[in-house]
């Protein structure tokens, strides 16, 4: 007699849109996912809703004149995607900065950083499922944002770096309070692990899922934290200093079993790094000196090419500029990391279930606009 | 109360009895509006936030508005769901949630039914629920609201096995399935203690079967937007909302019957206060706790709930019955 | 806005800073400065170097407030940030190491600023602006100048060819066709290790072009045969020497008359890099895809596709990403029109 | 098994604490001195010299000027000047460059309207628009 079970109740995969519009993709992007049950079996991620065409229009635009655009890339790290461009013209036409333009761009750049991070935990746990820390996590991004706000104008797209400096210098008191901020930082992320860290439900919840070698990492391109996660002890501030990091004390947190957990866990570690960076460059900061080198009016970079990469929150932030020695670039094209690192997305999602779909695209902090360009 | 019930049937005896169970109504949804209300003003507390204060003075008006907007919306049904089973969904998961306080003995007084196999009605009524939710994902024709409705109905099936075994301790101790008896056999120690193993287990099962936090799934917003709902608006919506709150409120108060002495005060010597007020009392600490858990909680993961369901509380409550048992029979000499 | 703030440039640190290095061209010009003085009148660099190098007018700018004191004040101002942050590094406690080496770089300096050494000084700096290295490419730096100086002593000294250091200087001309005269890059070793690996293998006609990209923090780059590029890439990556284990990027480039897909390497194995460009024709743009060595190439790769135009063969999935699927043409292409103005 | 109390724990604490949010309509927001509001357009100081239209990212300025109605001064002065807000990314590039300071930023931002079409300000305008005016160009 047959049982129950074998008597062949058909059973069919279901096609499943996840997006464009969902609370849990960070914005306008898709998934398509062929479930079974609740099983993944196939995932298909579909971009482009976010696409602005930075590339090409930043080939009609002066170098100068980029430079807002770059804040709409990566929305939640604008100081580092300023940087990076930036940073590429000035290595194309070497140009060498002022010392206290070099400390305002390392402190906005690691303050971002932090503020980058603690969205992403807040966003992370509400895709998780806990509403609290998002509050938290924006309570003190908020402090980053006044400071960023009085330092260069604007909340969030700051456009306050200039191709051989930086356009402002910090206001009377700003240096204070930053310090006043990371002191208090220090003294609340220890509560971030009290508050989430250490609740069993969000530990058995992540542990052991999204997990992948260091060799899918390395195959997938995968950078940052992403990396970092598989036991690869790299990061470019380290490895490949640019600005003055090369003058400051810091540890890159490595962690090795590859999944969510870790992930998290070293994304908090950074912040910790970065108020490290932070302690010392607001000690050293020297109080005189300009903060804008000496540039030709217009910017003519010379005839030839440059790619500079460097460590943004997401991980590996690269640019390409193709120059004609023309004031707008001939092609601009920037490696957005989390464009690449949400290659192995399709992968990691194989075989999983439905919720853990959502703490594994959570765990590698996509920004859409930084994925769509 | 009850004697009513066992008057003749006669027009007056209707319409008190019609009019008793509206008064309740308007109770149950007075509480839910202010729940509501103190839900989103807790979490907003909790949050560094004020919550609603724009509404009326303290925001106290928001929820009254929001549900006038729900009323006042426009009722729309999804072109290729079936029509039946979608307006027959909110009103499967409102009723039953709604028919269980009958049995609900909010003071000595205070009980519509003083059945005898209270806990029992309870428990078969509640899990009607479950066939509203299900029914409503189905219906929509929508697969979240589809995988919203499957994962709500297998967590509610599997919660309510241990939810009821571990009520059973309970009953082994007071050796009745009536409301009333329970609470007067809570006259020297509230259930909590003896059964604490139990009330653990019930508080969890519980807290899955209403689908609150940190067992929320069925409406995980991240990750299948609104779960089973997710096609409802306006007023229907509205009794799905309504149901889940007054499923708290049954919870609530049967939680605060089984395991915290009902209405009995703390102490004898405290016996000044009336006892709907202890009533209150205890059941505010039963919904504050549910606000407090969702400001806090991150989310289960499906297959975790299941099997935290089966491999931790089952056995759990299994062994609070057979420890009970055991005691029971100890006590009254037969080993 | 800020040139208020920059004359207070501390006074002290000017000392210090001509002393300790040389590098900046800030000694240099200091120097030049002097020796001017020395010959005739104080007015003429400025003039000459505004005439010959019009784009090179805040380097003069900044010259002008530095009258007849000029040397200490001009070192200081030129010096800037950099000769600061040598000046700090020294004190950290690398000064005994640092003192006699800036002193031994700054007589090379001297030597050098009677010289051609124009070329070399662009690189020199650049370098410097670019590595901001270890002490280990400091001490490379500081070799390549001398070596700079001792070339240029051979040449006679020119106050024209001053200016035109200047203008390499800011970057207003191409340096490139000048790279020959600078002393070889830290990575001319790199490339020519890659190059000789991959033409034992590959033979001669594989590799178009080989050259130090001095724009680009010194990337060894290779121009690359289109028809030998997928055997290249897969050995790219399993040659134990090479391990080049890490596609940091992927794009192509539209030069109107050919299109070129620019990579860029990275061995986490042996920590080095490599930039390599494969040309293709503008109409039949094709070049093999490499998704089968590196997975993340993938979306690179259909990105470029999409937007330039390109295919990749054997890519298994080659269609539009950013645009939708049925968009007309390719957006980044320098030819490309619209399709639908209207949208 | 302790670690959700502690949070449970955290979550109480800040029941009573005090609350970080602003009640913002109510209480304007004061944002600071560098903030980069909506420009303020002083007529009198601009001399035509097209530098913020021609920097502007987004294309967003349009000036006409003519020559000056006194024959004997040299020179343009402003006719219309528009700043399309449906566009303007607030950069702040074409106060950067305005060799008069005819065009600052206010710390004005509320820019809200019902119809695009209002979103198109004139010279008037951005004339009129001279509160909080930035003093830091």
């Amino acid at each position: 007699m047959p049982t129950p079970f074998s008597t062949g109740i058909r059973t069919e995969e279901m096609v499943l849109n996840i997006g464009p519009q969902h609370p849990s993709t960070h914005g306008v992007f898709r998934l398509v996912v062929k479930i079974d049950g609740e099983t993944i079996k196939e995932a298909v991620p579909v971009m482009g809703y976010l696409h602005r065409g930075t590339e090409k229009l930043a080939e009609n635009l002066t170098y100068t004149q980029i430079i807002p655009y770059t804040d709409r890339i990566d929305y939640l790290s604008s100081m580092t995607n300023n940087y990076v461009l930036c940073h590429a013209v000035e290595t194309l036409m070497g140009l060498s900065i002022p010392e206290k333009a070099e400390f305002l761009r390392v402190i906005v750049m690691e303050m971002n950083r932090i503020a980058s991070h603690l969205v992403w935990w807040g966003t992370y746990l509400l895709d998780i499922g806990a509403i609290g820390p998002f509050l938290y996590a924006f309570r003190d991004r908020e402090t980053i944002i006044n400071l960023f706000n009085e330092l260069s104008g604007a909340r969030l797209t700051y456009n306050y770096m200039r191709i051989g400096g930086v356009k402002w210098d910090a206001p009377p008191g700003w240096i204070e309070k930053a310090k006043e901020f990371v002191q208090y930082l220090k003294s609340e992320l220890p509560n971030y692990h009290v508050l989430v860290s250490g609740n069993e439900i969000f530990q058995s919840r992540i542990t052991g899922i999204g997990t992948y070698s260091r060799q899918d990492a390395l195959d997938h391109s995968l950078s940052g934290v992403m990396l970092r996660c598989t036991g690869e002890n790299w990061d470019i501030r380290k490895n490949e200093p640019y600005s003055i990091y090369d003058r400051f004390e810091f540890d890159v947190p490595v962690a090795t079993e590859g999944d969510c957990l870790s992930r998290y866990h070293l994304r908090l570690q950074e912040i910790e790094q970065s108020i490290r960076i932070l302690e010392q460059a607001l000690d050293q900061f020297p109080e005189e000196g300009e903060v804008m080198g000496k540039v030709p009016k217009v910017i003519r970079p010379p005839v030839g090419e440059v790619y500079v990469r460097i460590e943004a929150p997401r991980g590996e932030l690269g640019v390409y500029i193709a120059s004609q020695g023309k004031d707008k670039p001939w092609r601009f094209k920037l490696r957005r990391p989390s464009f690449v690192n949400l290659q192995i997305l399709p992968k990691l999602l194989e075989g999983v279930n439905m919720s853990n779909m959502v703490a594994i695209l959570g765990s590698i902090d996509i920004v859409v606009g930084e994925v769509d360009a | 109360m009850s004697s009513w019930l066992e008057q003749a049937p006669s027009l007056t005896n209707v319409l008190h009895y019609s009019l008793a169970a509206v008064a309740l109504l308007l109770v149950v949804l007075g509480f839910v509006t202010y729940a509501i209300y103190f839900e989103r003003k807790v979490i907003g507390w909790m949050q560094l936030r004020p919550g609603p204060n724009r509404v009326g003075p303290l925001g106290l008006l928001q929820t009254i508005s929001d549900v006038t907007k729900l009323l006042l919306k426009e009722d729309t049904r999804p072109k290729h769901a079936d029509k039946a089973l979608f307006t027959l969904a909110p009103i499967l998961a409102y009723s039953p949630a709604f028919a269980v306080l009958a049995v609900m003995p909010f003071t000595d007084t205070i009980q519509f039914a003083d059945l005898g196999v209270g806990v029992l009605y309870y428990i078969a009524l509640s899990s009607i629920t479950v066939m509203g939710v299900i029914t409503a994902g189905w219906a929509s024709n929508n697969k979240y609201s589809l995988i919203g409705g499957m994962r709500s109905a297998a967590q509610m099936i599997s919660y309510e096995v241990p939810l009821v075994m571990s009520v059973v301790g309970i009953i082994l101790m007071t050796g009745s399935l009536n409301l009333k008896d329970i609470v007067y056999a809570q006259q020297d120690v509230w259930n909590i203690v003896p059964q604490f193993l139990g009330f653990i287990v019930f508080l969890i099962a519980a807290q899955a079967e209403l689908n609150r936090s940190p067992f929320d799934l069925p409406e995980a917003e991240s990750e299948l937007v609104a779960g089973y709902h997710v096609e409802y608006s306006g007023f229907r919506f509205a009794m799905f909302m309504l149901a889940e709150y007054v499923y708290m409120f049954g919870m609530g108060t049967l939680i605060v019957v089984l395991f915290l002495g009902g209405w009995l005060p703390i102490h004898p010597s405290l016996d000044f206060i009336p006892p709907i007020i202890w009533f209150i009392i205890k059941f505010m600490f039963y919904v504050f706790l549910q606000f407090w858990l969702r400001a806090t909680m991150p989310r289960f993961r499906a297959d975790q709930l299941m099997g935290f369901a089966w491999k931790v509380l089952l056995p759990v409550a299994l062994f609070n019955i057979m420890l009970t048992a055991f005691v029971i029979t100890y006590q009254n000499g037969f080993m | 806005m800020s040139e208020e703030k920059r004359k207070p440039t501390p006074e002290e640190k000017a000392a210090a800073a001509a002393v300790a290095r040389a590098k900046a061209k800030a000694a240099k010009e200091a120097r030049e400065a002097q020796a001017n003085a020395a010959e005739s009148d104080t007015g003429e660099p400025n003039g000459e170097g505004r005439a010959d190098a019009p784009q090179a007018e805040p380097p003069i700018e900044k010259r002008k407030p530095t009258p007849e004191e000029k040397a200490a004040a001009a070192a200081a101002a030129m010096a800037k940030a950099k000769a600061a942050k040598e000046a700090r590094e020294a004190a950290n406690g690398t000064t005994s190491d640092a003192d006699p080496d800036a002193k031994a770089k700054a007589a090379a300096a001297a030597k050098a600023k009677a010289a051609a050494a124009a070329a070399a000084k662009a690189k020199a700096a650049r370098e410097a602006n670019a590595g901001e290295t270890s002490d280990a490419g400091m001490d490379e730096d500081a070799k390549a100048k001398a070596a700079a100086a001792a070339k240029a002593k051979a040449a006679a000294a020119a106050k024209a060819k001053a200016a035109a250091a200047i203008k390499s200087n800011t970057g207003a001309s191409s340096v490139e066709p000048t790279a020959e005269e600078a002393p070889p890059s830290k990575n001319q070793p790199y490339l020519d290790r890659y190059v000789q690996i991959l033409t034992e293998r590959f033979g001669k006609e594989s590799i178009e072009d080989s050259y130090i990209n001095r724009l680009s923090k010194e990337v060894p780059t290779l121009l690359i045969k289109n028809e030998h590029w997928h055997g290249i890439a897969q050995f790219l990556k399993e040659e134990p020497a090479l391990q080049f284990d890490y596609l940091s990027n992927l794009h192509g480039v539209d030069y109107e008359d050919r299109m070129e897909v620019y990579y860029h390497f990275y061995s986490y194995e042996h920590h080095h890099s490599l930039a390599v460009k494969v040309k293709t024709t503008r109409e039949n743009a094709s070049v093999s895809s490499v998704t089968d060595i590196w997975a993340g190439a993938d979306w690179n790769e259909r990105e470029t596709f999409d937007l330039l135009g390109i295919d990749f063969p054997g890519h298994p999935n080659l269609v539009r990403i950013m645009m939708p699927d049925e968009w007309i043409g390719h957006p980044l292409r320098k030819d490309y029109e619209p399709f639908d103005e209207g949208v | 098994m302790l670690g959700f109390a502690k949070g449970l724990g955290y979550t109480l604490k800040k029941l009573s604490e005090k609350k970080i949010t602003t009640l913002y309509p109510d209480v304007p927001y004061q944002m600071p001195p560098r903030f980069r509001g909506i420009q303020h357009f002083s007529p009198e100081k601009c001399i035509v010299c097209n530098q913020c239209a021609r920097v502007c990212p987004t294309e967003c300025i349009q000036l006409t000027g003519r020559s000056h109605p006194d024959p004997d001064k040299k020179g343009k002065i402003i006719d219309t000047y528009d700043i399309n807000f449906e566009i303007c990314i607030l950069c702040d590039l074409c106060t950067e460059v305005c060799p008069t300071e005819a065009i600052v930023m206010t710390n004005n931002f509320e820019l809200a309207a019902y119809s695009r079409d209002e979103l198109y300000k004139d010279l008037k305008w951005l004339d009129d628009n001279n509160t909080n005016v930035r003093e830091e160009n």
